[in-house]
């Protein structure tokens, strides 16, 4: 019995391998969606709506508030946005398939405003291969600036630009006070440590960190012993704010500057009781201020996302949304990919609610320059004079 | 006849490719996402192995699949090494990780394995995640096209027969080891450790011997993976990665492979419907494990067969438990 | 740098002191019904939920909440046992095991389809300041941990020593048929047993809601390192689970300091696995013996 | 040998010596220490002080997983069967020790498939003796209890074994069945030495050479069954006040 399931076997696998030969030719022609020729452009986004990183996926709500304002103004280019957003929870195995789908069975045009360093780590080499713009993800992270990525265009500041604002803030403000940096031990914090180092020369104490991590009662007591005056820190929100929260309870209090990731949410003020005086890069502005760029997210948000709150989560979105914008506004039937992305290269010192953001042929740079908020009586202010350009394109 | 089916099964996957040219370029996603379920199925099979056949529970399989997948993704990058290299020292490997961990572990008291596994699959990802000159960190591996024995598999439909014969194979191995001397002594250990001792069966031994098929057989898959996804990084291969492969061959009903792979299409099928609800698969995937436990204790394919068979005999340690009914 | 290290150690200690209530409540229900519980963590969460929604949406002071957050526990631990695992008590201890691990990830599905995954903060539980002592810190924080560690310790082993339903219960540890057969009723013990350790696990996840924030996910970390100091404990001893989380605490404080904090759980399995090779049945576990 | 558990001494400087040929039994009030000898023969339980040796191999020295390779096969008293696996399956695993094929046979190498159908040969022969032939290929859980326990000696026999232990055979089974059963004990004993554990006074004296009692883990007396029947001491030892029983039939 067994022998003749062999025998069926091994003649089921030489006629698989048979058509496999056959068919070998499918499936090697460049990606579809190239050309709109409906009255409508499809865009894609991946963003964790679930699982520990759900509260960034509010970005899709700031893109689709951005497309509810331009489609009420007659949409761009004679045509009107329509956005497919699907939630990758963060993981990059999950992103890898979602965009295969948004590409080969919703035929997007472009993938705008997707979120999180490793999940688009996973795929911005295959979009650039199969030639599909991958516009303004929600990252910093450098790999994504490094030069031949004809197809892949990030608006934010680098992620070293993060670090070089604080550093350059603390050698203006505290020098010659012993500093500390902790840091996630990945591609997020090791770029902004870098950049601190780059700015203030040398680090006393590096604490790095994994964002499992809950108890930073060992860290925080090796600060205090070491006499550490300013704690830098490259963290996410969650770990940014237990951090904080171990300094508060053991009678801890250094000059502390997070990085911008880790203090956009809402309830920041709720969830960390020692905010007053912490200091916060940015590269956005504040939550609730009178902005006339904020202002005009915030009304698009309360007019086309009703019941999503206007946070920096939202912005980013709203960011990915002006980015495309300036992409396909001066575009002219036939509407193609490869003109999108001439139209991007063309921008220069174009004005987001993220600051100014340039492209050119030789180098995609995203937004150039950062400052510092400070937390004063339950609210971010912008702090004078502690603006940074880390931008090469002067 | 089960056999007939499976035959059935498999030529209809086979010709699947063809009728999927009717649908143009968007068979690449479909064709994606059944490959990426062919290595998830293996993955099932092989967990199956362990613990619906020789009744041990693993929590990190993930970490496996993820050792499997690194290894074939460094080979590739740094040697230019290909898919069948891949998949064996990827499962070696795996192997090898599963003899360090299992010798203590099975020795001891059954839900040690489960607990160490458990950390074992959160070490993976830690370790991959700091050792960022091998493994890339958090920015992962990208892989050459991948080429199996110098032919190129590198598009879709070709990774797919990859993938399908892939499964195929591994399903026809796990069901030859199961009419083994091999098989019977972890269906025996599963049924009686005392009584597999008493007939001869080495148990501690044999424990370590399934808890190394399983992990080759994950490791190999996962070197498939990684070719197949072209990339490779930590948060691939999480623990909620291992609690999914987990749950495909508790819901399949433990110890049969077509169990498995049922599991793994109703698993894939919930992952998938859910995703977009915080909470919602893993609240469905949770409810579905505690009820076949409790109201199918075959699964999938004791639904499907309907064939009853009369209380076991009170066996082994289990015996302790039941002395009280 | 004496001083340095003893305020890790006392940090460690204090971490540490919720291992040892987590494996102390994972023991408990080993004991009793022979099932490891990994809902364990996730029990005690969905717990501090319930006093989470107390305090921060209905205004209830934290005694209360936490009261009624032990009271949810121990139905919980009650309802678990006599729902699902009474009626498995024929069927593999496998199967039972199981479900436990389909209930760790219902319930906290559950909970994350209710709350969502932000993290929210609870309030202290203690909101005094911390008392400088030498130059030492004590955050009032660690020195309830550690003190509620030492009363449930020693009110446990007075009651497993002295009390009735102590007794039955270790009857039924010893042999459940025999017990059955003296008249203990071995299902309401094993209810309760089921309960007790789901309370222990609620108090845990209170204690450290304001460090960890109250997050589906919240005990994760906690119940891995629980069921590391149950097996360093022999998996089976009471003491030896209390000796085992503080010793860990200290251990994995060490490791934040002085090690690689990035690395911390796969250092602590590492130990483990080599712990296993030289000392099968934990530092402190006494062999067991098979039963035909 | 002695075999002690904590406090409690289940079997007591008891000396036994079997000869490689015929059936012995072993009777005793429950609590006598009859299972935990038969679980010390065969290596389940650990806890022994003084010696065993079957043909001048030291049995002490053995896993419990190498005892079947030395020659000792074992029966249970509930039978402990594996429900997943069919009958013939069974079976086969009584043959573990005397199979070589490993891993390779899940790749089915003529020399697995020339073993595999050599060991199914070897079982079925032992199936047909017992007349249980025609249910190889059911589960054992479907069986009637007799039949389980004809499978449960039928599993230990198919090793041909040097020394069969029997953990009360006959405990459970029907009139019908018990002939059967004893027919093929009967022509074990023709081949190897088997010690079995019984109550049934007059289902031995037709076939058992000799037979040791044992009470609180001493021997009480030893010699012929039809002997025994009026030996004071095993009179007293069945019939005596009910005392408390010790439990460590359970604990072993």
């Amino acid at each position: 019995m067994k022998t003749r399931i062999f025998r069926s076997a091994a003649r089921a696998s030489i006629g698989i391998a048979c058509l496999s030969l056959a068919c070998s030719s499918w499936g090697q022609s460049a990606a579809p969606g190239a050309t709109i020729d409906g009255d409508t452009i499809v865009l894609g986004q991946t963003a964790a709506q679930s699982g520990p990183q759900a509260p960034i996926g509010a970005s899709k709500w700031g893109l689709e508030a951005f497309i509810g304002y331009v489609n009420a103004k007659g949409g761009v280019a004679g045509k009107k946005l329509r956005l497919i957003s699907y939630d990758d929870s963060y993981q990059p195995a999950q992103t890898t398939a979602l965009d295969k789908k948004l590409v080969y069975e919703d035929r997007v045009f472009a993938i705008v405003g997707s979120i999180g360093s490793p999940t688009t780590a996973a795929v911005y080499k295959t979009l650039n291969d199969a030639k599909v713009p991958l516009v303004s993800m929600g990252s910093g992270s450098p790999i994504f600036y490094e030069p031949g990525l004809k197809y892949v265009f990030p608006s934010w500041p680098i992620y070293t630009t993060d670090g070089e604002t604080m550093g350059a803030f603390v050698k203006k403000h505290f020098a010659g006070q012993p500093v500390a940096v902790i840091y996630q031990d990945d591609g997020f914090g090791k770029p902004i440590l870098a950049g601190i180092k780059k700015s203030l020369g040398k680090v006393d104490v590096e604490i790095p960190y994994v964002p499992s991590q809950v108890d930073f009662s060992s860290a925080v007591i090796k600060l205090k012993a070491s006499g550490i005056k300013v704690v830098m820190l490259a963290t996410i929100a969650t770990s940014g704010a237990q951090i904080l929260n171990q300094m508060a309870s053991l009678a801890y209090a250094p000059t502390r500057i997070l990085t911008s990731s880790a203090c956009g949410y809402g309830g920041i003020f709720d969830a960390i009781k020692s905010l007053d005086g912490t200091y916060c890069t940015a590269f956005l502005p504040p939550p609730g201020s009178s902005d006339p760029k904020w202002k005009e997210f915030a009304d698009a948000m309360a007019k086309y996302a009703p019941g999503h709150p206007p946070d920096i989560y939202a912005a980013w979105g709203w960011l990915a949304g002006q980015v495309t914008y300036a992409g396909l506004e001066k575009l002219k039937a036939p509407i193609t990919r490869d003109a999108f992305v001439a139209q991007l290269e063309t921008l220069r010192d174009f004005d987001t609610i993220a600051g100014k953001i340039n492209y050119s042929a030789q180098r995609h740079e995203g937004s150039c320059c950062q400052l510092l908020w400070q937390a004063k009586g339950g609210k971010w202010d912008i702090v004078p004079d502690s603006g940074f350009n880390g931008s090469a394109m002067k | 006849m089960p056999q007939r089916a499976a035959l059935v099964l498999v030529a209809l996957c086979a010709l699947l490719p063809l009728a999927l040219q009717t649908i143009g370029e968007r068979q690449v996603y479909w064709l994606f996402v059944v490959s990426e379920f062919f290595v998830f199925a293996i993955v099932a099979v092989s967990l199956d192995l362990l613990m619906g056949r020789t009744g041990q529970i693993s929590l990190g399989h993930a970490g496996f699949v993820a050792l499997g997948a690194y290894s074939a993704a460094i080979l590739n990058q740094r040697f230019g090494l290909d898919l069948l290299a891949g998949m064996v020292v990827g499962g070696v490997l795996a192997g090898v990780a599963s003899l360090v961990l299992g010798f203590p572990a099975t020795r001891l008291r059954g839900h040690y394995l489960g607990i160490v596994t458990l950390g074992f699959g959160i070490a993976v990802d830690q370790i991959a995640l700091k050792w960022d000159s091998l493994t890339g960190g958090d920015q992962g591996i990208h892989l050459h096209r991948p080429m199996l024995l110098g032919l190129d598999v590198g598009t879709p439909v070709r990774m797919y027969y990859v993938a399908l014969i892939a499964l195929v194979v591994t399903a026809l191995l796990v069901y030859c080891l199961g009419q083994t001397r091999i098989g019977r002594a972890f269906a025996a250990i599963k049924d009686s450790e005392i009584a597999a001792a008493a007939m001869g069966v080495p148990v501690a031994r044999t424990k370590v011997l399934a808890f190394i098929c399983s992990a080759f057989l994950a490791g190999a898959a996962g070197a498939i993976y990684a070719f197949l996804a072209g990339f490779v990084a930590p948060e691939n291969f999480g623990i909620e990665s291992s609690l999914l492969f987990f749950a495909m061959v508790v819901v399949g009903g433990m110890g049969s492979i077509g169990g498995a792979i049922g599991g793994a299409v109703v698993v894939d099928a919930v992952k998938n419907a859910a995703a977009t609800v915080s909470g919602l698969s893993l609240a469905i995937l949770g409810g579905m494990i505690v009820l076949v436990v409790l109201f199918f204790p075959g699964g999938l394919k004791a639904l499907l067969q309907r064939r009853r068979r009369a209380a076991a005999p009170v066996s082994g340690l289990d015996g302790v438990a039941r002395q009280d009914a | 740098m004496t001083q340095y290290l003893l305020q890790i150690a006392l940090a460690g200690l204090a971490q540490g002191s919720l291992f040892a209530l987590t494996a102390l409540g994972l023991v408990m229900i080993y004991n009793a019904s022979s099932v490891v519980n990994f809902a364990h963590g996730a029990m005690g969460m969905a717990a501090t939920y319930v006093a989470y929604v107390l305090i921060e949406e209905v205004g209830v002071p934290f005694p209360l909440a936490f009261a009624a957050a032990l009271a949810a526990a121990f139905v919980l631990g009650v309802v678990v046992q006599t729902l699902f695992l009474a009626r498995l008590r024929n069927a593999p201890l496998m199967s039972q095991v199981v479900v436990t691990l389909g209930l760790f990830m219902l319930i906290q599905g559950l909970v994350g389809l209710a709350f969502g995954y932000n993290p929210r903060r609870m309030t202290e539980s203690i909101s005094l300041a911390p008392v400088i002592l030498g130059g030492l810190v004590l955050r009032p924080q660690d020195v309830l941990e550690l003190a509620l560690l030492v009363v449930l310790g020693i009110a446990l082993a007075a009651f497993f020593a002295a009390t009735k339903i102590g007794l039955g219960m270790r009857a039924i540890t010893e042999n459940r048929y025999a017990a059955r057969l003296m008249g203990i009723p071995v299902g309401r013990l094993l209810a309760a047993a089921w309960g007790a350790g789901v309370m222990l696990s609620a108090v845990v996840a209170v204690l450290a809601a304001p460090t960890t924030s109250v997050t589906p996910n919240m005990m994760d970390t906690i119940v891995v390192y629980g069921f590391v100091a149950a097996i360093l404990g022999g998996f089976g001893s009471m003491w030896g689970a209390l000796v085992g989380g503080l010793l860990l605490g200290i251990v994995v404080n060490m490791i934040d300091a002085f090690v690689a904090p990035e690395l911390a759980m796969s250092i602590v399995f590492g130990l483990l696995i080599l712990v296993l090779y030289v000392k099968p049945d934990g530092l402190l576990g006494r062999a067991t013996v098979q039963k035909v | 040998m002695t075999v002690r558990f904590g406090g409690l001494t289940a079997v007591h400087d008891l000396d036994l010596d079997v000869p490689d040929r015929g059936i012995f039994a072993l009777v005793g009030p429950n609590g006598a220490g009859k299972t935990t000898l038969i679980n010390a023969l065969s290596r389940v339980c650990r806890q022994v002080e003084g010696s065993i040796r079957l043909d001048g191999v030291d049995v002490l020295s053995l896993a419990p997983h190498q005892a079947v390779r030395a020659g000792i096969a074992r029966s249970f008293q509930r039978a402990e069967l594996f429900p997943t696996l069919t009958v013939l399956e069974n079976l086969l695993v009584g043959l573990h020790s005397a199979m070589r094929t490993g891993l390779s046979g899940a790749l089915m190498t003529p020399a697995a498939r020339a073993e595999e159908k050599a060991a199914r040969q070897r079982a079925e022969r032992v199936l047909r003796e017992l007349d249980l032939w025609e249910l190889r290929g059911a589960a054992p859980g479907d069986l009637p209890y007799g039949h389980q326990k004809l499978l449960d000696v039928a599993r230990a026999l198919v090793s041909a074994p040097k020394l069969l232990l029997l953990d009360e055979p006959f405990a459970g089974l029907t009139d019908a069945e018990t002939p059967r059963l004893l027919d093929c004990i009967s022509a074990a004993g023709k081949r190897c030495a088997v010690l079995m554990i019984e109550h049934h006074c007059e289902l031995l004296e037709g076939v058992a050479e000799r037979m040791t009692v044992i009470d609180f883990g001493r021997k009480v007396a030893e010699g012929a069954p039809a002997a025994m029947r009026d030996d004071p001491e095993v009179v007293r030892c069945y019939l005596g006040t009910g005392r408390e029983r010790a439990t460590a039939e359970a604990a072993c």
